[in-house]
């Protein structure tokens, strides 16, 4: 079983990406769990979203607390409140930032990388500058990173995902998966 | 085909997959995209249904028992509060026999308020006479509505269908969806021997002395009586065609077990992972979980306690002044019995405190080495 | 000799309504109007324990017997049913005073705003009488009941439902009088003609709470009219107002008065402040309508 | 239609019973003319047709016959005291006062 | 001072005795008189209380739980649909910690609607928190009044004192008065450490995350265990006061006694008669009278089933997919004990079907001649 | 200088509140003119919300959560406490529209029959938004919400409250918008100053729901008032009518609607039936305020 | 134990008559319960009410099924209703009737009295003639007939039990006591 | 008046807590500044002291402090960048364009 946490903002798309995530992993036949922080969001307020995936039926309801890996939304809530509690030893941090891995500054044992999301997601015009969406470019990285599918599959999780501007989403993850540095 | 699907979703395409033909319902977080769904599958067409946004729960089930009385399905859902403001209108709709098919998120009962699961909201509706069934993941609550539209039919009695806040309502789940022409062919049309008609007219409901009340409440016993074999029945018909078979309680590593685990809706299902592990430490321990609530599975419950040495019963619900609810209600049903076990109650997860396996393991752990019941609740995850 | 009303009796004898009860000839007459294609829904009432006990039933149409506080919502439940069985048929609830002005206003003004396609028909007997004549919205101003007692009758005015349902912008509103069967009948049958929710109040004199004779029972209904008290009017889309009976000879309100115990304790200062307060109400009212008297 | 009684239906066993309390009867049964304390009496003689203690009748408890008056057809009132209760309505709307009473007596 | 009154105005002079201070209600029968008599009481001035004349009794309870949380003693009273349609306030009141006392008029439910005795209505709202106590005469009805404010107000939470419909609503009975003075001496005013206060403000029963809310369940919980010692001591209290002292339940000629009658109300009153008669036959049955309900006196019932050979629960409710409710609420606390009766469970009386003597001596015979539980509900008196 | 509205903060900050959020803006305003011997009691809305977690709370006077049906009898229980004891409180429910024009309309209705002496505030962000968007009795006219999706937009008008209430002749009533703070506060000041019951309704935009930029809430809800889509008035024991806030130069809808994502999804014939709709009441309200253009 | 049953009409004040008469019993010292038929009283429709008198605290909550003794205050519903089931053999019937106990004829084995309580009332203005009060009148023949108190203690019950025209009903109940026909 | 508290009570143990939820201490505790994405800066030099902003600020969000200008009272508009949110009503409102604003970085 992979467990994975996901850090965003209230408006952000967090809970789609889990969920995307998770309909891609159904794709290849996994069993998936993915479900938000379990709370009043708040547009503005930082948010958490779960995924868990599997190769049985997953029985356990519980919540998540000690994540496999993390990916950070957004990276402004860094520093601003605990992100990496729980996370295993030698787990990955994936970031939404410009920044390299080895910019990155996390204390503990982790691996890390980063994904320019925000950039991405703004040239292919998903959001505003002052609230872009970046769930769809970050998820090209995950994938890539934690090597939990192809891209294709990915995409079609994508495509039936997204409300709207399918394409650009589509070309954002794609984009983010060949742009993803730290990977192995 | 495989969807990957919130709880909530799941008891819509419950309804929609059953053909739900008047929906009234009201938002209330954590039960209002079951709705929302419902409002877009009516606005595109995909479900022919009248839905009617009323204004409180106590309206949506008003107007789902008279939508019902003409010889409809119908459909709601609701949590915590809402169903509380429907309480007088759910012992209606068993009176009225109306077989009105509900989906409840277990969410607890303010003041404080909260929007974390708990069981009192449905359990305090215990007595009503309404039939409850809880669901372990989103699988079982869209098959369950298809279910309990069966057996509500054929008794002429109400049905809900529970599932956790959050825990499931907002969790994504790997489902299998039915299809449709198979779910038609396992339920059809909604029949009735005495409705609303002007061709017809009777009066429903009217004043009722002492010279003829007390029948037609027997008449409501015997009738909830008879769903307990139909929800086997049922469950089995529905394997069938789907191959998901469903039945009053369901058990895990219980054959040679010698201690037992008693437990409902997703703190059972969780339960299955602690008996895993309890299992591979060499424990005799299994696993029961209660799935129809009403009516209670006595006979059953009974049965499957006779050969065991301990069981203890985990509660995410309190009756104030009592204990835990399902704790209560296994020890009723099986007070007479010959050969039964000593029984714990434990207490946990109010609120949404969590509930994870090693909190299992845990109460394991700490019932075994209790020799006798020193009180009825043991509480586990409060911070005293 | 054609007969003013229809003739046909749809409602039974037998029924268990107290000597002279004007809520008993309200049905009479609605039933007359709506004819058999009729569905009803009461909540609880004097209607509930009128129309007999299981398994009897005076009114002989289908009636669902509803809780006390969803009448309105109860009948857009069956207008759905019959909706998604392509039936059309009548569905009307059928409420007292309680059931509309206090208790069941939610889920009326809940099917007002949603424009249920259902008619709502109040019948006013001005307290809970079921209960034994408990003081509801309705209760006008000074009356005695036995929860507004005569050293203190109730202080604020009868609720104007009128306007309030006017207010919610509904096609169809009006008001009737079991002393005016005529008029009543015109216009319940005008109501089943319309589609969207249609509210429709009538003022039903009950003598035992009214601590009247029975006997007395049209005589009050017709004073009630001949005094302004109770005005029979329409409203259209809430915008439209019309009086459908202009009073000639205008009757003190004492007359109506002091046929009823509920307003004996009454001082003369009493009874001329309800006489003002009725003047004001009808100028106010003939500004909607727009006559002058 | 439902049924009509003359006796009030009380189900022996659950066997006859409906599943739910559900009307089947009218309520011919109860013969509310027990009611009564004073009777209504209509004086023929007097009693024009004009059928206005029919329409105000809440019972309703008078019958309308068809008959012909002087050539023209008329309806006759005729109170059915099975179910006349009494209440007086008629005696005091009758316009022509064509209508007396009587105490009841044991 | 003797008066011979009727249970429905027992209640309004414990409110009056009690100086309830704000009342608000709405009519049902049976319950009118109750309030008919207090808004006399008010407009003479023999009561100085606000009579909230409300609209509904979703309101009328809303409003006591209001007033209640600004220090003030509450009254309000009701019955069956009015009781059910308060069901979401009532939970307010517990989690709201507010000592409001109601009376409520033990009627069946709608539909079919109907106006007499039952105790479904009540005994569907055991899970909501409140404590109840049935009451078996109107002087008891009386006194219980007066010391459920005092229980209520110690451990802050609300509390219903019960009558059967017409049985004793409508039933004049002799009872004592109890002076004034003496009343006042009994219970002092009420006293709150947080309440509404402009001069020192607080947010009551607002959001709280699973991080808070088991631990204030908890709190209910134990809050209601300490009414179980507390309505022994303020009734005994009271009998030192005013000669007539209450327990949390009552017993009748068990000394000696081999089988038990267990029930509550009137048909435990009834049941007396039965007894003696029984008695007279040479029969070793005495009779267990439970009188607070919730909290369940679950210490008390076992120890006094301890020495029993033959138990039998007459229960004038159902709780529909299970069986009659103290039945099951009995069964369950004296399920652990090593020494224990078979418990037979009787359910008769549904709608204001009349419960006499002689039903009661039918009924034990018939249980002693079984040998063992076959059901869990024996009918008595359908007319099947 | 001086300012042009108190200075004196009561409501705190750290709320929960989404950014731009007009209630939280409404309760600010409110919480100057009320002053601190004020009690609020708030159904479920986003303000239980908004106020913060147990032990937390952000309005800093005393606040009872009630459930969601009953702001206006829980108001009315309170008040009659503090009577009880003889103190004199401002008792406030707070009520978001859902709480007011739908399921809490019957405890509304019911305690302005018997004139308690409350003050009702209705914050109105026109739909369920707590429970994230859902249609309420006072969500406009062929708005989006989720449960009137674009392929269904709603329907039926907003729900008329200002003319309900005034049906029901409280001695005091009053509109007004986060965008004139001067104006509500001097309304807030005066209904505290009146006995009995006293309604006031905020038009208070909502960003996420409205599908709005935050930084648009005071844009918004001035353009509600200059497009005439929400006019500011007063009305006194619902008969004599005021308007408070005389636009000269008077707006487009469409000024207003192309702002919010609820109402993207308008056609151009839309947008002309609802400015003909907004021209229609208008001239309603200015029959009743015995004024022309 | 004594248990006796009366019959009257709504509106009548048949379960005020029971009520006095309880209130009279209570005085000397008895244990009481006076309760009406359990139902939906119109006015104009049959209704019925019950008393129980004890010397002790009256525990049997049921109906009275074979009353002891009856009460018939309105004499317009014998041959209407039946009356008389179940009262116990050689029990007494009370009517109101201006007939003698010999012209009543009722099947079984009872002792009959009559009292002329509608003319008593009339007599002292209780009522109208449609429909007259007759439960004060009824009462001073009962206690005379059942011997179950003095007078004057009956009417200390009567002044106290109703509403208004206090001193008519004494003078009826007084004047009852005096003319009623059939006692021993 | 409530306590101010800048970390979220989270009682230890029931001995801490209230016998029931009531609140006991401001929400000072919650930084709302986190939430926000852009921050709004006021050029003083632009700024007349209108006092738009503050009194448009849903948080409250934005202080006065009492300077005085050219012998005047005036306030001056101080934002409290721990609770500001970022919404934007400010630099909407001000009639003067004196608030310009930055993006949040991390
Ligand atoms: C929830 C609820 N509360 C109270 C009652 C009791 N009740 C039944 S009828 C009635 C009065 C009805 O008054 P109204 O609507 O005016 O009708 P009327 O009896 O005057 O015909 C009341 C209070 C009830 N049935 N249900
Ligand atoms: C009985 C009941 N039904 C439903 C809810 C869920 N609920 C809580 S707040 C809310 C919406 C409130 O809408 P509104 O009154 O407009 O306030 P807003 O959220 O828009 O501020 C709903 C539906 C509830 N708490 N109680
Ligand atoms: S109480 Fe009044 S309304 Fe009810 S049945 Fe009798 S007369 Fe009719
Ligand atoms: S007295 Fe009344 S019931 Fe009898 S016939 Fe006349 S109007 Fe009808
Ligand atoms: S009202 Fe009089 S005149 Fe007219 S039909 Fe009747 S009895 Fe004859
Ligand atoms: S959803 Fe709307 S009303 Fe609620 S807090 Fe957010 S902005 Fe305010
Ligand atoms: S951006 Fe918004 S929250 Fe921040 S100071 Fe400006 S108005 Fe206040
Ligand atoms: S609105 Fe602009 S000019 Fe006015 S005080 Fe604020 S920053 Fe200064
Ligand atoms: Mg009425
Ligand atoms: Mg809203």
């Amino acid at each position: 079983m992979v467990e994975i946490r996901l850090h965003g903002r209230g408006g952000q798309g967090t809970v789609v990406a889990a969920k995307i995530l998770a309909d891609a992993m159904s794709k290849i036949g996994k069993y998936v769990q993915a479900f938000p922080e379990y709370g009043v969001e708040r547009r503005g307020a930082p948010v958490k979203a779960f995924i868990r995936i599997d190769d049985d039926i997953i029985y356990i309801k519980s919540q998540i607390y000690e994540p496999d890996n993390l990916v950070i939304l957004e990276p402004a809530l860094i520093g601003t409140i605990d992100l990496i509690y729980g996370l295993k030893e030698g787990g990955w941090i994936i970031v939404n930032t410009n920044k390299d891995p080895a910019e990155m500054k996390f204390d503990g044992n982790y691996r890390i990388a980063t994904i320019p999301a925000t950039k991405i997601a703004l040239k292919h015009h998903l959001g505003s500058k002052a609230a872009p969406i970046v769930n769809t470019a970050i998820l090209g990285g995950v994938i890539k990173i934690l090597e939990l599918c192809d891209l294709d599959t990915l995409v079609e999780a994508v495509r039936e995902g997204v409300p709207i501007k399918e394409d650009a989403n589509v070309a954002a993850t794609k984009e983010a998966f060949e742009s993803t540095k730290g990977g192995r | 085909m495989r969807k990957v699907i919130i709880g909530n979703h799941a008891l819509s395409y419950g309804a929609m997959l059953s053909r739900a033909q008047v929906i009234a319902a009201y938002p209330i977080t954590p039960q209002t995209e079951v709705i929302e769904l419902l409002s877009e599958m009516c606005a595109n067409g995909e479900l022919d249904a009248k839905f009617i946004k009323v204004e409180s729960e106590h309206s949506a089930m008003t107007a789902c028992v008279g939508a019902s009385a003409t010889g409809v399905r119908t459909f709601t859902a609701t949590s915590a509060q809402g169903l509380a403001l429907m309480h007088e209108v759910l012992h209606w709709a068993v009176g009225a026999r109306t077989p009105v098919v509900m989906g409840n998120i277990n969410r607890a009962m303010a003041p404080p308020w909260t929007i974390w699961t708990e069981q009192t909201d449905s359990l305090s509706q215990r007595d009503t006479g309404w039939m409850q069934i809880y669901c372990q993941n989103n699988q079982e609550v869209l098959d369950s509505v298809i279910q309990a539209y069966k057996v509500a039919e054929q008794v002429k009695l109400p049905a809900m269908v529970i599932l956790a806040a959050f825990v499931l309502s907002h969790t994504s789940e790997t489902v299998e969806m039915p299809e449709q022409e198979k779910v038609d062919e396992f339920l059809p049309p909604y029949e009735l021997e005495y409705k609303i008609d002007p061709d017809d007219p009777h009066a429903f409901g009217g004043l009722t002395g002492p010279d003829g009340y007390f029948e037609l409440r027997y008449i409501i016993q015997k009738a909830i009586e008879d769903a307990i074999p139909k929800w086997e029945e049922v469950g089995e018909e529905f394997g069938k065609l789907f191959g998901r078979s469903y039945g009053l309680v369901e058990t895990y590593k219980i054959e040679d077990a010698k201690e037992l685990i008693i437990s409902s809706a997703t703190v059972a299902s969780t339960a299955r992972s602690a008996i895993d592990y309890l299992r591979e430490k060499g424990k005799k321990v299994g696993l029961l979980r209660i799935r129809v609530f009403r009516p209670f599975p006595a006979e059953k419950v009974k049965s499957l306690l006779s050969a065991i040495d301990k069981a203890i019963v985990i509660d995410r619900n309190i009756s104030f002044g009592a204990s835990g609810i399902f704790y209560q209600e296994v020890k009723a049903a099986c007070y007479n019995e010959k050969n039964k076990p000593p029984i714990f109650g434990v207490i946990t997860g109010l609120g949404g405190r969590d509930v994870g396996k090693k909190d299992i393991i845990d109460i394991y752990e700490y019932v075994m080495k209790q020799d006798k019941v020193e009180s009825d609740i043991i509480w586990k995850g409060v911070r005293v | 000799m054609k007969l003013s009303i229809p003739e046909e009796e749809i409602m039974g004898h037998g029924h268990l309504a107290c000597q002279g009860c004007g809520a008993a000839l309200a049905m009479r007459y609605a039933l007359k109007a709506f004819g058999r294609n009729t569905v009803m829904t009461f909540p609880a009432c004097c209607w509930s324990v009128i129309d007999g006990p299981f398994p009897h039933s005076a009114v002989n149409v289908p009636l669902f017997h509803t809780c006390f506080e969803a009448a309105a919502s109860t009948a857009s439940g069956i207008k759905a049913g019959f909706d998604a069985q392509g039936k059309d048929v009548n569905v009307v609830a059928w409420a007292g005073d309680g059931g509309t002005y206090d208790i069941g206003i939610q889920a009326l003004s809940g099917a007002a705003e949603r424009n249920d396609d259902i008619i709502y028909v109040c019948y006013d007997n001005e307290a809970y009488m079921n209960t034994g004549v408990q003081r509801s919205g309705s209760t006008p101003y000074l009356s005695w009941t036995t929860t507004t007692p005569v050293k203190h009758p109730k202080q604020r005015p009868k609720k104007d439902i009128v306007s309030i349902m006017a207010a919610h912008r509904i096609p169809y509103l009006a008001t009737a009088s079991v002393a005016f069967p005529e008029d009543m009948i015109t216009k319940f049958k005008k109501a089943k003609d319309i589609k969207g929710t249609r509210f429709l109040l009538v003022f039903s004199p009950c003598p035992p709470g009214w601590r009247a004779n029975p006997e007395n029972t049209i005589k009050l209904a017709k004073l009630a009219v001949l005094t302004r008290v109770f005005p029979l009017i329409e409203v259209e889309n809430g915008r439209v107002w019309k009086l459908t009976k202009k009073v000639r000879t205008v009757k003190p309100v004492s007359e109506y008065l002091k046929l009823q115990g509920r307003f004996r304790h009454l001082s003369e200062d009493d009874v001329a402040v309800i006489q003002e307060n009725t003047n004001k109400d009808w100028e106010i009212l003939m500004d909607k309508v727009g006559e002058k008297d | 239609m439902p049924k009509k009684s003359e006796v009030k239906i009380i189900f022996e066993s659950i066997k006859d019973m409906p599943p739910l309390a559900v009307s089947l009867y009218t309520m011919d049964y109860n013969k509310t003319g027990s009611w009564r304390n004073v009777r209504p009496i209509i004086d023929y003689d007097k009693c024009t047709y004009c059928t206005i203690c029919w329409k105000f009748c809440p019972e309703p408890s008078i019958d309308l016959e068809k008959i012909e008056v002087d050539g023209k057809e008329k309806f006759k009132p005729i109170i059915n005291y099975k179910y006349c209760k009494g209440c007086g309505i008629c005696w005091t709307e009758c316009p022509v006062d064509a209508i007396y009473t009587e105490e009841e007596s044991e």
